[in-house]
């Protein structure tokens, strides 16, 4: 008798009816006011995304005080790279007593993202930087380079010119 | 005898239907060809390798330290248990010692993603079964854990998460307290699933009973994880061959014996339990000292050959290496996938069923394509 | 009414009908813009917010000003409303494709049959108890006359509904068989065997009011639950005041049985979507898919509006005869108007898309089991129980 | 490219260069195999470390020998004693790294197993912590159905079941390797056979149906049958597929891989001439979307 009422008066279906139309009237409420955040929705292209400091985007290389590239060619990063995105060209500066990397390409393509080649680099040359909106229209734009034809590395992603997360920051 | 009675004889015919490669609710890639009477599954036969990205070969050719980004990519929801098992087999193949607090972050982590992995589990399945409400519920607090990954290691779900060795850096500043804020919002969180699911009669009735796999069938097809211990089988990797720092945790291995699939939603929710458990003990007990031993930057191996098993979330996840003499990288490389053993059991579990409660298996089994096929 | 010429009425039914029918073309993306916004603030989303991409253009300036809105403490509610105009576009430009070993006639008829079968049923249905305005004088033909709420007060109303509405099962079994395809014959299949299933009990339900009152008329009805006396064929009735029992109950099993009737979760079965993809209409592309999309979301207004009539007070403010309290004198709440009805109609849609984001699904042979074993004794029950409040009283 | 003439075009030398789509020259597709089989092993282990001492030995008798050689001679010439040798103490290794290795088996299962299959036993010994008992080819379901039933056994799963190819051994090509697990006595163990080419060994889903896949997949990556099992057929693999990928002979880029460096084809152009060659040699390869 007890479970036939039970099946009768559905009081399982209300707890959860309860919780969803509490979540309701909570988030209709607050939906869009700026403080208080039921609601787990990064609105992203408008308000820009946090990321954790540790966050691996794409690999940039770094330059020291004077402007002067610090990767020195060791090739510790080309050869520790899983999936052989890097290709450095060793070659002269005037003016500079440490190899100078000519060419120092990096196809995106392929990247995975590990940061196993900032772990190797002993110079600290090199960095995954924050930037992680990096689809592109065309297979060239993911060949990154440091200057010439190709993608320049030391400006901002190919993409971010794509996103609207930029305009909202300006 | 009765022949002119025969037209009187309902005539039924067998419909054979693809489930997938492309369905809604194969999680991935799954072919099941299934031969139908009505909605009455007659046989059930999984079709796999849609995937299949060759990633033994491969780690063949990439050195001990590089192949640790392929187990990433097996299975791509627990990505930091498999990196437990990767650089775990590598230890012992080598004979590392890690150091202690290297073992607690990584147990921390394992656990963290253990709950993360059973979080996406019910969310789908409960999506798979109907109840749309509970996959984002699940996602906001799966959400947080992401989070936690991306401030250890840089990234959200491919997190190549530790080093042979140890862990490539210490746990950042501001860690503690997330994982803290996350244990909060996780008993919170978990109440509210079991608000929706656990007494809800369409789910009891969806799931009771459903796609059944006695102890003594799991065993024999090599059944591990949840799906073994609804079944009353308390084998758990973590306490059987404890590694990491699970033989200093305090938990118990959650069982159930109606082996159904309403008891492994039970087993995982009370796994989930028991993670965040170990987490808050690996929170508390977390000693001090150094994350990385020292280890040379060319690892040579002598002849060896290892198979490490750990507890992933879906199950038991074996690495079997065998190394030459002087070698930079693995000679052969095989993963025991949880997922591609457990997917062996569907046929049993459905056939004679309904339809949709093929559904509800392959939900229950919480199989992952990128590991079965791998 | 006034006696009319035949050009006349013919010509105000058609106004009606016109009417009727931009209603529906209104009110249909109205409820699927609200079910993906109740859906999303169950769910801790927002819902959609935007519509296509980016700050440029046409779409961007709508984008900024959605934006903009989402600041404002009731117009975040509206954002992304303009996307259901963006839907109509798409679904009347996209590719229209045509399986191969389609069965052509069928495959294009179906989705027709379904639309008719709920547009006739709308028009029985009588939104209004008063004509919602008169035509000026000036207007040629109609001028001067009323404009009613209700196409044709059917006096046998009820019936008229129970019948058509069963022909949109055709549209469905038919549009399944036609896509020469696995998934939609099951769904197909499915969606016959529940529809007959669970018309039975849904008409048991609807006969207690019907039982109480003993009219067929939704005019009528609406009067009879306001406490009013009326007079029909069978004879003078009041309500009395145990009829409120009977009714409630009805009311539930009716809801259940609508719910099922309109293939919606927890009984949406027929396009189960992670079983059967997308079930009857798997194949379907373009408009025609749209076709089947506007009469579910058609039958779902017919449900609650059937449900408005016949058991929440008609055009009243109170449910299930408890208006009788309320002297008609008192202002607003005490008279019948066209927006209680709308306000209980929109009532019963929300619970539509509350149960639809709390519920898991059921499975095909526990469907029957609820619908054969539980709703039809219940509802007959329940039947007997009203008979004996009409007996007693 | 142009055909001549007059007839059927004939097959064209590739042009130089490392762009054209040739398979069998392609860079990634040369094969290395391997020089030694690395199977561990005791006997093969003691023998390493006997050789190694008899060498150290020998190296050590022909110091001494040479030191009295010099001695004599020096007395000869009357010049001072050279100064005795000393035996070379091995290098420290600093390295705190070091692959265990294996060790006599003193695990009681081992022994029981030793004592059950008496001369069936190949070897046995540990590793790592893990018991290996390595049995005769022919026997290995036996040891199976033993390890499953055995009361001291018990080794009710079995956990996994893979192959490694040696193309460098001489008397085998294959070794299959079992990992049991008992669940009850929370014990593993691990039954290896080493099998020639050719050689099909008994499935072992008789006492585990979980081999049914774990063996095809074994069948699907190297090509090892196994008698009576339920369906012998290729599993991640599509059915038509060539070779046999975990082989040591197979390429890493398999057939129908991409072999050209996308690293210097920033523009696609050389792809694209490629693909034209490609096409010419009758291979047809999916051409990329132009931009």
């Amino acid at each position: 008798m007890a479970s036939f009422l039970r099946t009768l008066i559905p009081l399982d279906i209300y707890g959860g009816m309860k919780l969803t139309g509490k979540y309701f009237g909570k988030v209709l409420r607050e939906a869009n006011r700026a403080r208080i955040r039921t609601h787990v929705v990064c609105e992203y292209p408008e308000v820009p995304v946090k990321l954790q400091p540790r966050f691996r985007g794409r690999l940039t290389l770094l330059k020291d005080e004077q402007g002067e590239i610090k990767c020195i060619c060791c090739l510790a990063c080309e050869k520790i790279c899983p999936t052989q995105v890097i290709t450095i060209e060793k070659g002269k500066k005037e003016g500079r007593k440490l190899p100078y990397p000519v060419r120092y390409d990096f196809e995106m393509e392929r990247c995975i993202f590990c940061e196993f080649c900032v772990e190797s680099c002993g110079f600290d040359s090199i960095i995954l930087n924050h930037q992680f909106e990096l689809a592109a229209y065309n297979r060239e734009d993911f060949s990154i380079g440091m200057e010439g034809r190709f993608q320049n590395m030391f400006e901002l992603s190919p993409v971010a010119r794509y996103s609207v997360a930029e305009e909202a920051q300006r | 005898m009765f022949v002119f009675l025969e037209f009187l004889v309902f005539k039924t015919e067998e419909m054979e239907i693809n489930l997938g490669p492309q369905h809604p609710s194969t999680h991935g890639v799954l072919r099941v060809k299934l031969r139908l009477d009505g909605e009455t599954v007659v046989q059930c036969t999984p079709i796999i390798g849609y995937l299949h990205r060759g990633v033994e070969k491969i780690c063949e050719n990439k050195t001990w330290f590089q192949g640790q980004v392929w187990t990433d990519r097996m299975d791509y929801v627990a990505a930091v248990t498999n990196n437990l098992g990767w650089a775990e087999g590598v230890e012992k193949l080598f004979g590392i010692q890690v150091p202690r607090r290297a073992h607690y972050v990584r147990t921390l982590l394992a656990e963290l993603n253990r709950i993360a992995s059973h979080q996406l589990w019910l969310a789908t399945h409960a999506l798979d079964i109907g109840a749309m409400t509970v996959f984002l519920y699940c996602f906001r607090d799966r959400e947080a854990i992401l989070d936690i990954f991306e401030a250890f290691c840089g990234a959200r779900l491919t997190t190549t998460a530790f080093r042979i060795g140890g862990l490539r850096e210490d746990v950042p500043p501001g860690m503690d307290r997330m994982v803290r804020n996350f244990l909060k919002a996780f008993s919170t969180g978990i109440e509210e699933y079991e608000t929706l699911l656990s007494e809800n009669r369409i789910w009891k009735k969806r799931t009771v009973g459903v796609a059944k796999l006695q102890a003594k069938d799991a065993v024999a097809l090599g059944i591990t994880g949840p799906v073994l211990r609804a079944a009353g089988v308390p084998y758990d990797v973590r306490k059987a061959f404890p590694s990491a720092a699970y033989a200093e945790m305090d938990f118990q291995i959650a069982t159930r014996p109606e082996a159904d699939t309403y008891a492994r939603y039970l087993v995982r929710l009370e796994e989930m339990r028991q993670s965040a458990r170990i987490v808050q003990q690996c929170l508390d007990g977390l000693p001090e000292g150094p994350v990385m031993a020292k280890i040379p930057k060319i690892l040579k191996s002598e002849v060896c050959e290892v198979y490490h098993s750990i507890e992933a979330p879906k199950g038991e996840l074996g690495y079997y290496f065998v190394g030459e003499k002087g070698g930079a990288n693995p000679y052969r490389m095989h993963v025991r996938a949880p997922s591609f053993v457990n997917l062996q059991a569907l046929p049993k579990m459905t056939e004679g069923n309904l339809l949709a409660d093929v559904i509800a298996a392959i939900g229950t089994l919480d199989v992952v394509l990128g590991e079965i096929d791998r | 009414m006034t006696a009319m010429t035949l050009t006349q009425s013919f010509v105000t039914a058609l106004l009606q009908i016109v009417v009727l029918a931009l209603f529906v073309f209104v009110a249909v993306p109205v409820i699927v813009f609200a079910e993906r916004k109740v859906i999303g603030y169950v769910q801790l989303r927002l819902g959609y917010t935007r519509i296509a991409g980016g700050l440029h253009g046409v779409t961007g300036g709508l984008n900024r000003l959605m934006w903009w809105m989402g600041k404002l403490p009731f117009f975040s509610i509206l954002r992304g409303f303009p996307s259901f105009i963006a839907d109509g576009i798409k679904l009347f430009t996209k590719e229209d494709i045509v399986p191969e070993k389609a069965d052509w006639w069928v495959f294009h008829f179906a989705p027709a049959i379904s639309v008719v079968a709920a547009f006739t049923v709308l028009g029985i249905v009588s939104f209004s108890p008063a004509p919602l305005w008169t035509w000026p004088a000036a207007v040629p033909i109609v001028g001067g006359l009323p404009f009613a709420g209700v196409i044709s007060d059917v006096n046998v109303g009820l019936l008229m509904l129970v019948g058509v509405a069963s022909v949109g099962v055709y549209g469905i079994v038919l549009g399944g068989w036609a896509s020469n395809s696995k998934y939609p014959l099951l769904g197909g299949l499915r969606s016959a065997a529940q529809i007959v299933s669970y018309e039975v009990p849904l008409t048991f339900s609807l006969l207690v009011p019907v039982v109480l009152s003993g009219t067929l008329n939704f005019t009528q009805m609406s009067q009879y639950l306001s406490g009013a006396p009326i007079q029909t064929s069978a004879g003078p009735a009041q309500m009395p005041a145990l009829a409120i029992l009977p009714l409630f109950i009805g009311f539930f099993i009716y809801l259940t049985c609508g719910f099922a009737e309109t293939n919606r979760v927890p009984f949406d079965l027929p396009e189960a979507e992670t079983e059967l993809v997308a079930g009857f209409h798997t194949e379907y592309t373009g408009m025609k898919f749209g076709l089947f999309y506007l009469a579910e979301y058609a039958n779902m207004i017919i449900v609650a509006a059937v449900a408005a009539a016949f058991f929440l007070g008609g055009h009243h403010f109170l449910p299930f005869g408890l208006q009788r309290f309320i002297p008609p004198s008192v202002p607003v709440v005490g008279g019948a108007s066209f927006g209680w009805f709308l306000l209980w109609m929109a009532l019963i849609l929300f619970s539509y898309l509350w149960v639809r984001a709390t519920l898991p699904r059921y499975r095909y042979d526990q469907l029957m089991h609820v619908g054969w074993k539980w709703l039809i004794p219940l509802s007959l029950a329940n039947l007997c129980l009203a008979a004996l409040v009409r007996y007693f009283a | 490219m142009d055909t001549p003439e007059n007839g059927t075009p004939t097959p064209e030398a590739p042009a130089a260069g490392p762009y054209v789509y040739d398979l069998a020259a392609s860079p990634q597709r040369q094969v290395v195999l391997p020089k030694t089989a690395p199977l561990p092993s005791l006997k093969a282990y003691r023998a390493e470390v006997a050789a190694a001492q008899a060498a150290d030995e020998a190296k050590w008798q022909k110091m001494l020998a040479d030191f009295e050689t010099a001695k004599a001679k020096a007395a000869e010439e009357g010049k001072p004693e050279p100064k005795a040798p000393v035996r070379p103490v091995p290098r420290k290794d600093d390295n705190d790294v070091k692959t265990p290795f294996p060790t006599e088996a003193a695990d009681p299962d081992l022994h029981r197993l030793v004592e059950l299959l008496a001369d069936k036993v190949e070897e046995v010994f540990e590793q790592a912590g893990e018991l290996v008992c390595q049995v005769r080819k022919e026997c290995v379901l036996e040891t199976l159905l033993l390890c499953r039933d055995d009361e001291q056994l018990k080794y009710d799963l079995l956990a996994d079941e893979t192959a490694t190819h040696f193309p460098a051994a001489r008397d085998f090509a294959f070794s299959v390797v079992y990992q049991l697990t008992s669940i009850s006595r929370r014990k593993k163990l691990r039954i290896r056979i080493l099998i020639p080419e050719g050689f099909e060994p008994d499935s072992a889903f008789p006492a585990y149906p979980t081999a049914n896949w774990l063996e095809r997949e074994i069948y699907d990556m190297l090509g090892i049958r196994f008698r009576q099992h339920p369906d012998m057929t290729r599993i991640l693999c599509p059915e038509g597929w060539e070779g046999w990928p975990l082989r040591k002979e197979y390429p890493v880029v398999g057939l129908g891989q991409r072999d050209i460096d996308f690293r210097e084809d920033r523009s696609g152009v050389l792809m694209r001439m490629a693909m034209e060659k490609a096409g010419q040699m009758g291979i047809n390869l999916k051409v990329p979307k132009a931009d």
